[in-house]
């Protein structure tokens, strides 16, 4: 069991998280956009997240908070 | 569920003004991590530069002087001096350590001054928007080199980190990047040690952190980390390059 | 009573700063002041104190930068090259209200221009050095004594106002031995150093030393802020040395050593039947303007004497305001004013002259 | 004054520059040619050179740095300086600059010095706070023997606090060199002072005494 959590309003949408997920679970979401006018990412698949925060790692703006 | 990752407490709880995707943003939490793994954010004094970090005064919780451009490490040279018992560290670009205040980081070294200095690489001036740097890569098309820098004309491409190796009083110089995953974790290890080496007295410590700048570049984040490790890790070689610490 | 000693301009400079808490002391040697880093090279470490040879001015200058914030006494000197090199850190620790003191120990200019003594850096030291709107509190004294306690007040008045303070002098009063005695006169209360960057110690919020100021209105606010500061300063630290002036009917004005040469050349004015007397400012910048001010319908006219081509005479006419007609008489490369030469020049205002 | 070369050194205000140009002076008196060298590479002011006419007026040869006293700050010494060893006609004072810095430049000569034979006379102003007790004056003169390489063969008590020195302080500065003699076993050559001081001393220090006169103020009180 693991899950990110993601602070949206502080993410600038650079998707460095995406490339960095092994998985490959994180998306830009499609249908809303942060105060700062960027699209955010989410992740659909939680069950498939393995806590491993490559992606948080790879996070220029900590946005991204990881439990396991 | 037990949180495995978190912003870390050395570091501000504010918006990075960074352009999404640079790279200076992943070298700040590291650096924050390190001054909480080595409690050492109370007796911690940065030395913000100017450059794009020029903010960084804002965004660590320690206390912050600002600098001239170039002149960080004498300003950290004077707050140690001052404070031999706390911990100083600069952070600086390549515009203002490798060319406006190479002087300064030279003697900082020979002197074997006990500081920290994170040295950030992104081979261009970012803040004035996009001019060549002394770490530009020859071939490398800036606002000030349209034409590609050609080493005839422009000069070489300084490499800071074997030049300052050869100092007697460097301790410790490590280059990194954070390209990758693996790398950033490789990155926060050359940082640690650097403050290590600080903390036990050994002297003059440097990480050189191989780092974007999608904006200038021209490129898009995920493309900038791609082009840092086909062009700048082949000129700018990673590893250690001095570590007295074990002597 | 301290004990009287016989020290040199330049020695005394730097023993006055040691006893005034200086313990950071960073230099680059240049002619004539290297004496006084020569001096701290010797003193500093022998009472745990710093003495720093650094790279450049430049260097030095922004050393002290960083000492100064973190709460030390700092101290740099030089001479007038390596002044203009002082120029972008002078600029930022005015702007991070943070204090301490430069020495310049003037030589002649501009370019690399000559060891010997001159005036000639005024305008830099009053009215220029680095860029932005800023001042300094800048003390010109004229004998060794005088030397002491300027010193130790330069360190308080830096503490106090939170500011950059130079002292100006020349390498005639460097290089001059007088007998005085170690006493540093009357010290001012300083405030805590609350806002030094000495590290939180988790028990505070983050002090962040800093000139930089997004929004104009901010930045324009703070610099207002700063100038009603300056206002205080004008009004309560301008000071002047009145010499003979209580009967005088011609000012001589002049700081520094050439005051005292000024001094020689009224001895002789005064046989001669001419009541002259000399205003000599101690502080250049604040300028002493009220003083003048209370001769504007005493005396018929003013000299100002100076070992330049002129500078100080602006902020004399500004002073006088139009009032009494302002002459000056100066040299400069190098070259001292001789009393004869003052004195030709007063008698040919006067009339007196053959 | 049995030896034909006669060095002065001494800290800066010690009265070292005075004590050399009256010494060169005195030494006329008994010696056809006399030759004074101002081999001060430290202190660009207040240097024999600043009274080269009223020596050259008196027959006395200065040897100076074509430096000395112009705008440039080269501690050169000047092209002719070996005549100071080839002309073994004529007495030599050598005024050396003012501390262990300014002695440097006597170990370059230290050979032609040994072979020769040398007078070295250590000038001390006890009212200089580096030079006040007999401690320090040693440590003093063992920096600048380090420095120059040579020994000192005399003191000089110059202790002086310019015009206003009184027979008093001279007295509290014999103390000092005196001991400073003691500890050391180098003598006490000479007691200089301007004249109004010396006065009243001459039954107690009989002839070292040796009056001053000051030739290097500016034409006028300053």
């Amino acid at each position: 069991m693991a899950k990110v959590v993601f602070n949206e309003e502080k993410c600038k949408g650079c998707y460095l998280c995406m490339t960095a997920c092994p998985k490959k679970i994180i998306t830009v979401a499609k249908d809303r956009m942060n105060a700062k006018g960027f699209r955010p990412v989410e992740v659909l698949e939680m069950d498939k997240c393995i806590g491993c925060a490559m992606c948080a790692t790879m996070c220029p703006d900590c946005v991204i908070e990881v439990f396991r | 569920m037990e949180q495995v990752f978190k912003k870390p407490e050395a570091l501000c709880d504010v918006n990075l003004h960074y352009c999404p995707g640079c790279t200076h943003g992943i070298v700040h939490r590291l650096v924050a991590e390190v001054l909480d793994e080595l409690e050492i954010e109370g007796k911690a004094i940065g030395v913000a530069p100017v450059g794009c970090s020029v903010f960084a005064y804002d965004y660590w919780k320690c206390d912050m002087q600002q600098a001239a451009h170039g002149r960080a490490p004498a300003v950290a040279t004077g707050i140690k001096r001052v404070l031999p018992d706390k911990v100083v560290f600069t952070y600086q670009g390549d515009g203002d350590l490798a060319s406006i205040g190479t002087a300064e980081t030279v003697h900082a070294a020979m002197r074997g001054e006990n500081i920290t200095i994170i040295f950030i690489n992104n081979a261009i001036y970012g803040m004035t928007g996009g001019q060549m740097a002394p770490t530009t890569l020859p071939g490398q098309v800036t606002q000030t080199s349209p034409y590609g820098r050609d080493p005839k004309t422009q000069g070489y491409p300084i490499r800071m980190s074997e030049m300052l190796s050869k100092t007697d009083g460097a301790a410790y110089i490590e280059r990194v990047s954070v390209d990758c995953v693996k790398n950033v974790v490789a990155a926060k290890k050359a940082i640690k040690k650097a403050f290590q080496t600080q903390l036990d007295g050994k002297g003059f410590s440097m990480v050189e952190v191989l780092s974007t700048c999608p904006t200038n570049w021209g490129k898009s984040p995920v493309e900038a980390l791609e082009w840092l490790r086909e062009n700048m890790i082949p000129y700018y070689p990673l590893g250690v390059y001095t570590d007295k610490t074990g002597e | 009573m301290a004990e009287k000693v016989l020290v040199k301009g330049n020695e005394a400079l730097a023993e006055a700063a040691i006893l005034s808490g200086c313990r950071h002391y960073f230099g680059y040697p240049i002619t004539p002041q290297t004496e006084i880093a020569a001096y701290m090279a010797k003193r500093m470490p022998k009472i745990g104190g710093v003495f720093l040879q650094a790279e450049s001015e430049v260097a030095a200058a922004n050393m002290v930068f960083g000492a100064a914030g973190a709460g030390a006494r700092a101290l740099t000197s030089s001479s007038s090259p390596g002044i203009s090199l002082k120029a972008e850190a002078l600029s930022y620790i005015a702007g991070c209200d943070l204090p301490c003191v430069v020495v310049n120990i003037v030589r002649a200019g501009p370019g690399l221009g000559g060891i010997q003594p001159a005036q000639s850096d005024y305008f830099q030291a009053t009215k220029g050095h680095g860029h932005g709107d800023y001042q300094m509190i800048v003390l010109a004294p004229s004998s060794v004594q005088e030397v002491i306690h300027l010193t130790a007040d330069a360190f308080d008045l830096a503490d106090l106002y939170r500011m950059p303070v130079m002292i100006i002098g020349d390498g005639m009063l460097g290089q001059m031995m007088e007998p005085v005695e170690f006493d540093l006169g009357k010290r001012r209360e300083i405030p805590p150093k609350t806002w030094a960057t000495t590290g939180t110690e988790m028990k505070r919020e983050h002090n962040i030393i800093n000139s930089l100021i997004m929004n104009p209105d901010d930045l324009e606010a703070c610099v207002r802020e700063r100038y009603k500061r300056y206002d205080y300063i004008k009004e309560h630290e301008a000071m002047a040395e009145e010499y003979l002036m209580d009967d005088a009917d011609f000012m001589i004005t002049a700081y520094g050593t050439t005051a005292r040469i000024a001094k020689n050349a009224i001895a002789e004015l005064r046989k001669q039947g001419i009541k002259a007397g000399l205003v000599r400012p101690i502080t250049l910048w604040p300028f002493p303007e009220k003083i003048y001010q209370k001769y504007t319908d005493k005396v018929s006219a003013i000299l100002s004497v100076e070992m330049s081509m002129g500078q100080m005479v602006d902020d004399v006419k500004l002073a006088v305001g139009g009032k009494v007609p302002v002459h000056f008489y100066g040299r400069t490369g190098g070259n001292v004013p001789y009393p004869d030469e003052i004195i030709q020049s007063v008698l040919k205002i006067t009339g007196g002259d053959k | 004054m049995s030896k034909r070369i006669h060095i002065v050194v001494g800290h800066y205000g010690s009265g070292k520059t005075e004590f050399a140009i009256n010494y060169a002076l005195k030494l006329k008196e008994t010696h056809e040619k006399v030759m004074i060298a101002d081999l001060d590479i430290v202190n660009p002011y207040f240097r024999t050179n600043d009274v080269r006419q009223m020596l050259e007026a008196k027959g006395i040869s200065v040897l100076a740095s074509p430096y000395a006293g112009s705008n440039v700050d080269i501690p050169a010494l000047p092209a002719d300086i070996l005549r100071l060893f080839d002309d073994k006609s004529s007495a030599v004072v050598l005024d050396v600059g003012g501390d262990e810095d300014g002695a440097v430049v006597l170990g370059r000569f230290r050979q032609q010095l040994e072979e020769e034979g040398y007078e070295m006379l250590f000038v001390v102003n006890a009212f200089r706070p580096l030079t006040k007790d007999a401690d320090s004056i040693l440590e003093f003169l063992r920096e600048v023997e380090a420095a120059s390489r040579l020994k000192t063969t005399g003191l000089v008590n110059s202790s002086n606090l310019q015009g206003l020195t009184t027979a008093e302080d001279i007295i509290k500065g014999q103390r000092a060199v005196e001991e400073t003699a003691a500890k050391s076993g180098i003598p006490v050559a000479y007691i200089a002072g301007i004249p109004e001081a010396l006065q009243g001393l001459e039954a107690q220090y009989g002839e070292k005494l040796f009056p001053i006169a000051r030739f290097l103020d500016l034409g006028y009180e300053f």
